[in-house]
């Protein structure tokens, strides 16, 4: 509830929220104008941790950019390698097996509910409480035994590769999935829903905060949740279907009311959502390879290519341009949060910081995501 | 998909002189005659943009307005440096928030040595910070963008990463 | 009570060994408590179950050096954490912990209480404004805004209490709650004082909770977004002095509330009244501290303040009126 | 007025059942695991760097320096090279130096050796004070090996 009051433009001071900061995730940094608590104007700056991923694209082979694609987002670094898996296979027209695009969807969609478990983790630690941090790492650490299993590592994944998957799961990974869905699932009402989510003081602090209208999302590009929560049915899963995501029936949770609160609920019911899916997947994994046949080094057909997916955070694009031999002539990576961050100035406007900074939580921001 | 065909005609009326169908983009651009400012549809299946538009500078800020009222969003803005051609390629990328599915992807070429394109950030906002970046890496002056600066490289930077004769 | 030198020294000893222990060790109890709400064990390497945990913290915190900022406020920016520190000490005179144990029994003790408590809230103030950070200047504002909000409806509550007991000081109160607990004030039975007291008691446990800066009401120090608030400047033992003060006006809230609701030193079955009962209430009171802490989110400054000003003084004020009443009538 | 109560029951109810969550999860075991103590199951993919691998009954390394894992390494943290073999045929590794700072354990390398001469060793705690620790001569940790296997 931002108090409308006059701020008075001449006695305000800067405040620098970041680089080094708790709240801000990451080494980001926003230059506050404040007013007392009030926020006359906020200005974000980037660039503390840009690598400059786009220049190591052009440099190496097409393969040798997968581990980069998930030294990007951390949090949902399976979505990365697919959305870069993507858009490779339809520049070089590769096949992809059926069981190959089931175990990709089965462990974006784990990636996709470890993140969310991250995101509620550190939100709640924004607003102050510490606790639900150790129960939501709970879970995820066995998510994230579940994927060391198939995958060999924990956080920044390089599983994908053109036309199927570095190796098999096993059945041992179908059994631990399906017990850790059937443990989420037990723990989420209590601790989750009656512990935070139904909390007045919880509520008190992220409802009616941090309102983004839906076309406010249009005209600065926020996709993923940010929209969802206000208003805009728009899932790349569902309106752009990729890999094998037809094949399943899940529903897009929408919210209208736009405020923190509503981009909360999209998060949690999403995790909901991803189990779905992932059950769906187990039940129908069919049998075959994972590996289709690509060449050893791919020289795809010069042209402009362009390939979306939906990661936690929103829609994630890459903007390829070839022009026949064995490097990336051109890649833009057009990341979620970037767009999702640059309506923070207009909407923080009046905002006192400690609601500034529950809204930016529910923006879900990873920093390296942005700066690339 | 009435959708393609009615944005195709909403922007056809931009480009009096008729497109060429035969080269869908990128096809060989070397050989193929180069192409005139137009519409041309695209494979989305393999190319991932449904409508492929290929304009002159300055006809770029009528395009975004043209696509603002059909209700498109700007997904992204891409710079490609054609070194042996002597020329910046601004790319834009714009999609439907929901609903039935269509990108359209509006290419503009420009000389190299003095890289201008008129913003449209005044259009769409969000295109702000994704010139800014775009003439980070290239050096391509957004001209009237509210504040033209470097977005990702440090203030000092003096150099243009993304150029191919870039040499650190 | 006679106050003869030995007498004095005698508490002056006892107070100080009382804090000191306190203060390091409720530290200890926090890290624990938190540790097992989080299903984690919390320390357990530094001795027996990580009870050499605080010594260890003090020992690291003294040999830091004190680094002092430039621009800042000399003085001011040496006093503030022990004026955090002295409030919470001397507030232990006045408490009486058992029949014959307590350093000195004032007529207006329960005066004396709350004029410390805003010395406390000015030593924050003097922290925050000294250390010239910005983070620190509105975590000094903040925290006054919340200390002045939350000391009415504390001593409406009280004032309810002194009607029933009759006098201000603590040890007539906890004298007249004496034997059994269906004599504390929170079940006093005769001319239906229990209703009130339950109020008067979970508005007064909230105002300390709130008076002590703590959990959901930690505006002052709010970890995400004012980093450190008051404390950002400080290093090595003002940073100490902060915390240690901090813990020891939990143990003064708990006191406090044990004595004016819970009977002193009073045993619940009224035989055998000692010390360490009053010992058991207060841990029992600081762990529910602890508890709280970690299990709510921290509020916004709107909401702190609405709580008080709309929602806790309209309640004690009503609950002031009724007990009068109940006093007239009976 | 109503609005103003109902707010404050179901806030103090929210509240109330929060605190008893938390209590009963203090009464629940621990979940932690005390790390230096009780050690975790590691899983057979762990990639820690990578190491040469020796045939059972010679011990040399399969590697035939062909140089296929320098190639395909996206941050060139592979350095090898090898001399002719007496017997005419083929090449014998001499030196092969992983630059371990700058690996991404991607597992490019151990997927382009087509001669079985690479795998990921299982060794985690890797902490060292000084950066030169992290430029590992495989070759010797090879003969390392072998020795203690005999």
């Amino acid at each position: 509830m931002t108090v409308p009051v006059h701020l008075r433009h001449d006695e305000t001071f800067v405040l620098n929220l970041g680089p080094q900061h708790p709240a801000t995730h990451g080494v980001l940094r926003v230059k506050l104008t404040m007013d007392g608590e009030y926020i006359v104007k906020a200005e974000p700056v980037l660039g503390y941790i840009h690598r400059m991923h786009e220049k190591m694209a052009e440099n190496g082979t097409f393969a040798q950019f997968m581990p980069n694609t998930a030294r990007m987002d951390y949090l949902h670094a399976l979505a990365f390698n697919h959305g870069w898996a993507l858009v490779v296979e339809r520049a070089a027209g590769i096949e992809v097996p059926e069981r190959a695009e089931y175990i990709r969807v089965i462990t974006v969609e784990l990636n996709r509910i470890a993140s969310h478990l991250l995101w509620w983790a550190a939100f709640l630690l924004d607003l102050g409480g510490f606790t639900p941090l150790l129960y939501a790492f709970d879970d995820r650490e066995k998510i994230i035994d579940l994927l060391e299993r198939v995958t060999g590592s924990r956080l920044t994944y390089c599983y994908l590769r053109f036309g199927g998957v570095y190796n098999d799961i096993d059945d041992e990974f179908i059994a631990g999935t399906r017990d850790f869905i059937k443990r989420l699932r037990g723990r989420m009402p209590r601790l989750y829903h009656d512990l935070v989510t139904h909390n007045i003081i919880l509520i008190k602090r992220i409802k009616d905060i941090g309102f983004v209208t839906a076309e406010q999302c249009r005209r600065y590009g926020a996709t993923g949740p940010v929209a969802r929560g206000s208003g805009i049915d728009y899932d790349i899963r569902k309106n752009e279907p990729y890999s094998v995501y037809p094949e399943f029936d899940f529903d897009v949770p929408v919210f209208t009311e736009g405020d923190s609160m509503a981009r909360y609920m999209v998060r949690m019911h999403e995790m909901e959502q991803s189990m779905r899916i992932i059950e769906q997947a187990l039940d129908k994994l069919p049998g075959g390879p994972v590996m289709g046949k690509a060449p050893k080094v791919l020289k795809p057909e010069a042209g402009y290519y362009y390939s979306a997916v939906e990661t936690a955070r929103g829609s994630l694009g890459h903007r390829l341009v070839c022009n026949g031999d064995k490097n990336p002539y051109k890649l833009k990576l057009r990341s979620p949060t970037f767009s999702n961050l640059s309506l923070f100035g207009e909407v923080a406007e009046g905002m006192l910081l400690a609601d500034a900074l529950a809204f930016m939580g529910s923006l879900d921001l990873v920093i390296p995501e942005i700066d690339r | 998909m009435g959708l393609v065909e009615q944005t195709q005609a909403a922007l056809a009326e931009l480009f009096p002189e008729p497109a060429l169908p035969a080269a869908p983009a990128g096809e060989g651009d070397q050989e193929a005659p180069p192409r005139q400012a137009g519409v041309v549809v695209t494979d989305a299946a393999r190319h991932g943009s449904h409508l492929d538009v290929l304009c002159r500078p300055d006809q770029v800020v009528a395009v975004a307005r043209v696509l603002d009222q059909d209700g498109y969003f700007l997904e992204a803005i891409s710079g490609v440096d054609w070194l042996d051609k002597g020329q910046f390629e601004v790319i834009y990328d714009y999609n439907r928030l929901g609903g039935e599915h269509c990108r359209v992807t509006v290419r503009a070429l420009v000389d190299r040595n003095e890289p201008a394109v008129p913003t449209i950030s005044g259009v769409f906002p969000a295109a702000d910070w994704h010139e800014r970046e775009t003439f980070d890496f290239y050096g391509i002056r957004f001209q009237d963008h509210p504040n033209l600066i470097r977005i990702l490289l440090p203030e000092d930077a003096d150099f243009h990463p993304l150029r191919k004769d870039y040499m650190p | 009570m006679e106050t003869s030198i030995w007498h004095a020294l005698l508490y002056l000893v006892g107070i100080m060994a009382f804090a000191g222990v306190n203060a390091a060790w409720l530290g200890w109890c926090e890290r624990k408590g938190a540790a097992r709400i989080q299903r984690r064990i919390g320390p357990c390497e530094a001795g027996f179950a990580g009870l050499l945990q605080p010594l260890a913290d003090g020992l690291k915190l003294m040999s830091k050096q004190l680094l002092v900022p430039q621009g800042v406020d000399g003085i001011i920016f040496r006093v503030a954490p022990v004026l955090a520190m002295i409030p919470a000490i001397t507030s232990m005179v006045v408490i009486p912990f058992s029949e014959n144990i307590g350093a000195r029994a004032m007529e207006l003790s329960v005066l004396l209480l709350f004029a410390l408590a805003s010395i406390g809230m000015i030593a924050i103030l003097l922290g925050g404004w000294a250390s010239g950070n910005k983070y620190a200047i509105i975590s000094a504002a903040r925290s006054v805004s919340q200390n002045l909000a939350y000391e009415i409806p504390m001593l409406l509550t009280v004032i309810t209490v002194v009607l029933i007991s009759g006098s201000m000081n603590l040890r007539e109160i906890a004298i007249d709650q004496q034997g059994g607990f269906w004599h504390w004030n929170i079940f006093r039975l005769e001319n239906g004082h229990f209703l009130t007291m339950w109020i008067s008691f979970i508005i007064f446990f909230i105002c300390s909770v709130a008076e002590t800066n703590r959990a959901p009401f930690d505006m002052a120090e709010a970890e995400s977004e004012l980093v450190a608030g008051f404390m950002t400047e400080y290093s090595s033992m003002g940073f100490g002095l902060f915390m240690m003060g901090e813990y020891l006006n939990i143990v003064v809230g708990a006191c406090l509330t044990a004595t004016l609701f819970l009977g002193g030193w009073d045993c619940p079955f009224g035989k055998t009244p000692g010390v360490w009962w009053f010992v058991l209430k207060i841990y029992i009171l600081i762990f529910t501290f602890i508890w709280i802490r970690w299990t709510y989110p921290r509020t916004q400054i709107y909401r702190l303040l609405n709580l008080s000003w709309k929602i806790l003084i309209p309640f004690s004020l009503v609950n002031l009126l009724v007990t009068a009443a109940l006093i007239k009538v009976f | 007025m109503s609005g103003y109560l109902s707010d404050i029951v179901t806030g103090g109810k929210s509240l109330v059942t929060g605190l008893a969550i938390t209590a009963r999860e203090f009464f629940r075991p621990v979940v932690t695991e005390q790390y230096p103590w009780e050690v975790p199951t590691m899983t057979p993919l762990f990639r820690g760097h990578i190491e040469l691998i020796g045939n059972e009954e010679t011990g040399e390394p399969n590697c035939v320096v062909c140089g296929m894992c320098q190639r395909a390494c996206p941050s060139v943290c592979i350095s090898l090279d090898g001399k002719k073999n007496e017997s005419g045929k083929g090449k014998v590794l001499t030196r092969y130096i992983l630059d371990f700072t700058k690996c991404s354990l991607c597992g490019s390398c151990v997927e382009s050796c087509n001669f079985n001469a690479l795998r990921f060793s299982r060794d985690y705690n890797l902490a060292s004070f000084d950066k030169n620790d992290f430029t590992m001569d495989l070759m010797k940790r090879l003969e390392e090996q072998n020795r203690c296997k005999r």
